[in-house]
């Protein structure tokens, strides 16, 4: 049913300036495509051409390139906004990254207590509860756990089966008329797991609770429609989709942008201000307080066309390959395991590992010597960790540029990563 | 830049001589509106009688562009029937949002059509909108004969 | 006792691409710096050569892409810190904009109210007193009104002068025992006003006050010297001193930073996080949540190596030239009244006026039919517009590129404005 | 980059064989010590008598330089007096600052003079550190006599 990869890693990687680079004398392998994504030329150029012809701040003036610059800011929203399958541009809100959207949501409920007239939906109080998974990132876990020591709300979360998956055994209890809002990982950024969406989705929905995703390792790398989802926000961020980085992204719902109290205040965000009393702008103006990262929109703009020029279906098999190749040649190495999903199914070309006896600083470090770029440690997911009794994990994750002989590359700098700590 | 393309005669003419300004009784519909980037405000009242837009009255602070607005669409919407006037809503609404690619229908349009200009410039084009909004929206509040905040004591 | 100008423009200008462009067929005269500053090719380079060469994620792998970037950005950190004369490098926090650096301060009162053990001095409630000054931004006024709102305080304020200066006559009244934190404007955005900070700060210290500044508009124009200046914490932000738009600082005293609870929370935040508790990394990694502005912070840091090679007194020295040249001329045109001080005494090359019967709007459209950029409108400081009974006010700002042929060409532009809407 | 510089012999005898690992008793104080970029962990305890360091134990989850490190601290403050311990301290903290500039005294810091490569890598130079700022901060606390959180119970 899958198309074989459609993409032509060779002419993709000429867009990628820094592949040419040498470490030391090794050519870059570069690995760690989840922790940051590398930038297209296409990207570069945008921002360049942008900020050496048009810059200047938005919707604040009526020159000319106060005009140009406006323009291209919303037209960078248009873009997201179609890409992700939203209904409106202006439910797409520009923030700095994936954390700060996760964290206005939040905030949205801790503020909702503070004010007279909230939305009950976000008014969150002892007997309350929130849900997430034990496979987040910390950032879909600490603003949750902090919204819940301010209110006095429970936090409770959905475990991990010994495969890597989502247990959802007890999903009925865990998620029940006390939950007010459910909010877990699409693609789990240490497991590499693809999520399945439906089930949790229909079961928050069926308690009346709100439902959004973290999808920081989704858009990247999968065909993401927020229509078909069904959910009501997901958070991402650019410079893990080929884009800059100081811009992420916050998508939710009109309606529930609307309801959902400020979160940072000042310029550009009101409808008009007295000493006494400010009221505020229409979202998605609402939740961009200051003046925005425009030259930043232009470069996700840039990284949107590329990535819609490829296919995103394609980018997917292309990554399913990979992700097949990886968990094969990875279960070559002497005392490697898998931590995650072993067989290529409901999976990311994103894989930890750990090799026995040698901290993954030490892999790391090795497989740099070799050229190879690997990210080791929690990465922002310590309790997936302490689920699986490790401190750190070796990571490998690849991307619309990566190749096959990047991973022989990565499994023979293993070899020789056992033979200094043998 | 060609500043005449903006500033048609016929614009600069109801922004120095605007037609219909005042706040009048009575009214049915008041609407508020704020362009929150310049700080441009208009209260607008609309009076309806028998499906008529019998008077449609106004008080507002703004540019050219929005008094000029502002007084076409009096001219225009006053005396016709509420129908009508929706369908010069929903024209003058497409011609501002037609990025100098439209002209307007001067059969129906009449003096709106100077405003194909300023549809090419697109931070202005919220200004020649300001008026329609209240408009609109004093219409909807008419209909629905919802009370208005503040009771006509705004402005 | 003031050095002349010691700036070459020319040589200046020649760095900035942008101002090569035409609009229409007339050279562009930027005279909107204020609202944004343009960026010469030195900072576009920097980023470029950081995207292309070292682009990772920092503080979290041992690749050498990710130590090259972590040494990118925390050369940045440093480079600003004694750029602002700060006593420690990690001093200073990096956020995306003045913007967010204010929220993240009020933010941190607003949390402490419901944190257990948290600081006194940012535990906020009825009774206790906020002030801020007529002239704000509304980056430094929303946030501490809704704050207030949110927490029982109360929002006093300074009063502004018919010449555009902070009244200070009632300031040992509104600046009382009850004062918890006062946070004022250090350059005034609308009026150009440069602030005498020295009385204020005295007066919060008297009555154990927190005292900072928005110094949005002073950092970029004046030499800044926390140390001297004896506050608790400053703002600024990137994109008005040449640095790309995406990036934003908070400078606050060690001790302070140490106090506050955090505010936007998730990775690299953190010292350890289980399910059930996190607690958090020491300043300033407590306060930068996610991946930060990673290539922003090498462009910022090649903006302050340019402010810091022409010397932030020559900057100064040829801005007081200018706002002097500014003043002189525009008092010749017809029907135009400055709005804030007239003596280019105590304020900067920003002057706000009002031209007699012609609505800003349309003063900028014509302006910008001549190639000159203006910005008009409220400014994001309706306050002030209020406080001298105008809706709106066309402002002219100048910068290191600002020359005196392009005041020439505003103040011709102006009569031509004159004659359009005679 | 050149592997044997950072990993010389030393470092990994070290780290294969560590030194006076272990929690004992008694302890006047006590450290945890969390690198908060990888998670590594050490928990550190001194027993100070008569001006000199008695003993050093520790437990610790870590890489190799971090373990060597730790290793190599016990070899070197274990028996000298706080004093001196304290100057060792200070050496080995310049010579992690060195950015590779450093040698090291072998005289006075010993093994310790192989961690001069580690410098060059700044992404490890916390690794190397780790132990030792246990180390300075279990000195303050038994100088003070502080209480430690959890008496000893953590780890
Ligand atoms: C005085 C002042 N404060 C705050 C700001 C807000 O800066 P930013 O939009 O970068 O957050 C500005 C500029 O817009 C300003 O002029
Ligand atoms: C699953 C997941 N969520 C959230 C984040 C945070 O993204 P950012 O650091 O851009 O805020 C990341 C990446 O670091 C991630 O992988």
């Amino acid at each position: 049913m899958e198309a074989a990869s459609k993409l032509d890693v060779e002419s993709i990687r000429a867009d990628f300036p820094i592949l040419r680079r040498k470490i030391g004398d090794k050519p870059l392998a570069y690995l760690d495509s989840a922790a940051t994504s590398q930038k297209p030329a296409q990207v570069t150029d945008a921002m360049r051409r942008f900020t050496d012809h048009s810059n200047a701040n938005i919707s604040r003036s009526v020159h000319t390139l106060a005009s140009e610059a406006t323009e291209a800011y919303e037209g960078a929203r248009a873009k997201v906004a179609d890409f992700i399958g939203a209904i409106s541009h202006d439910e797409v809100v520009f923030t700095k990254n994936s954390t700060e959207s996760i964290n206005l949501v939040a905030y949205a409920f801790q503020n909702a207590v503070a004010e007279r007239g909230a939305d009950p939906r976000f008014v969150l109080g002892p007997g309350d509860e929130v849900v997430v998974t034990e496979m987040e990132h910390h950032a879909n876990l600490v603003p949750w756990q902090q919204l819940c020591l301010r209110t006095g709300a429970t936090l409770r979360w959905i475990g991990i089966t010994d495969t890597g998956r989502l247990d959802l055994e007890h999903l009925d209890e865990v998620i029940n008329e006390r939950t007010k809002v459910v909010s877990f990982v699409h693609v789990a950024n240490l497991l590499g797991t693809v999520n399945p969406t439906s089930q949790i989705v229909a079961r928050a929905k069926e308690v009346g609770a709100l439902v959004g995703l973290d999808s920081s390792q989704a858009v990247p790398h999968l065909p993401v429609d927020v229509t078909e989802l069904g959910v009501d926000f997901i958070a991402f961020t650019g410079h893990k989709m080929l884009g800059p980085t100081g811009i992420g992204v916050l998508w939710a719902k009109a309606e529930l942008l609307d309801a959902m109290p400020p979160f940072l205040t000042g310029g550009s965000m009101i409808e008009t201000v007295t000493m006494e009393r400010t009221t505020f702008a229409k979202a998605p103006a609402k939740f961009e307080a200051g003046t925005p990262p425009v030259a930043e929109a232009v470069g996700l703009a840039a990284a949107v066309d590329y990535l819609a020029a490829l296919g995103m279906d394609n980018v997917r098999a292309h990554e399913k390959e990979l992700a097949a190749y990886m968990l094969e040649r990875l279960e070559t190495v002497d005392g490697l395991t898998v931590i995650g999903p072993r067989v290529p199914i409901g999976r990311g070309a994103t894989v930890s590992f750990e090799l026995d006896g040698v901290h993954p600083h030490d892999v790391g470090q090795v497989l740099d010597s070799e050229g190879v770029a690997v990210r080791v440690g929690h990465h922002c997911a310590k309790p997936t960790c302490v689920r699986f009794g490790v401190t750190a994990t070796t990571r490998a994750s690849g991307y619309v540029y990566t190749t096959t002989e990047e991973i022989d590359r990565l499994v023979s700098a293993l070899e020789q990563v056992r033979k200094v700590f043998a | 830049m060609n500043l005449d393309e903006l500033y048609q005669e016929v614009i600069l003419d109801h922004y120095k001589r605007p037609r219909g300004v005042g706040l009048r009784e009575p009214y049915e519909g008041e609407s508020h509106q704020v362009n929150p980037t310049c700080g441009d405000e208009i209260t607008l009242r609309v009076h309806v009688e028998g499906g008529t837009v019998a008077d449609v009255s106004y008080e507002n602070v703004g540019c050219s562009i929005s008094k000029a607005s502002a007084s076409v669409l009096y001219e225009l919407v006053k005396g016709a029937s509420v129908e009508d006037s929706l369908e010069r809503l929903g024209e003058f609404t497409e011609l501002m949002n037609s990025k100098g690619q439209g002209e307007g229908d001067e059969e129906t349009l009449e003096d709106a059509v100077a405003f194909a200009g300023v549809s090419k410039y697109p931070m202005r084009v919220k200004c020649a909108l300001l008026g329609w909004m209240a408009f609109k929206d004093a219409l909807v509040r008419a209909e629905a004969a919802v009370p208005t905040p503040g009771g006509g004591a705004e402005q």
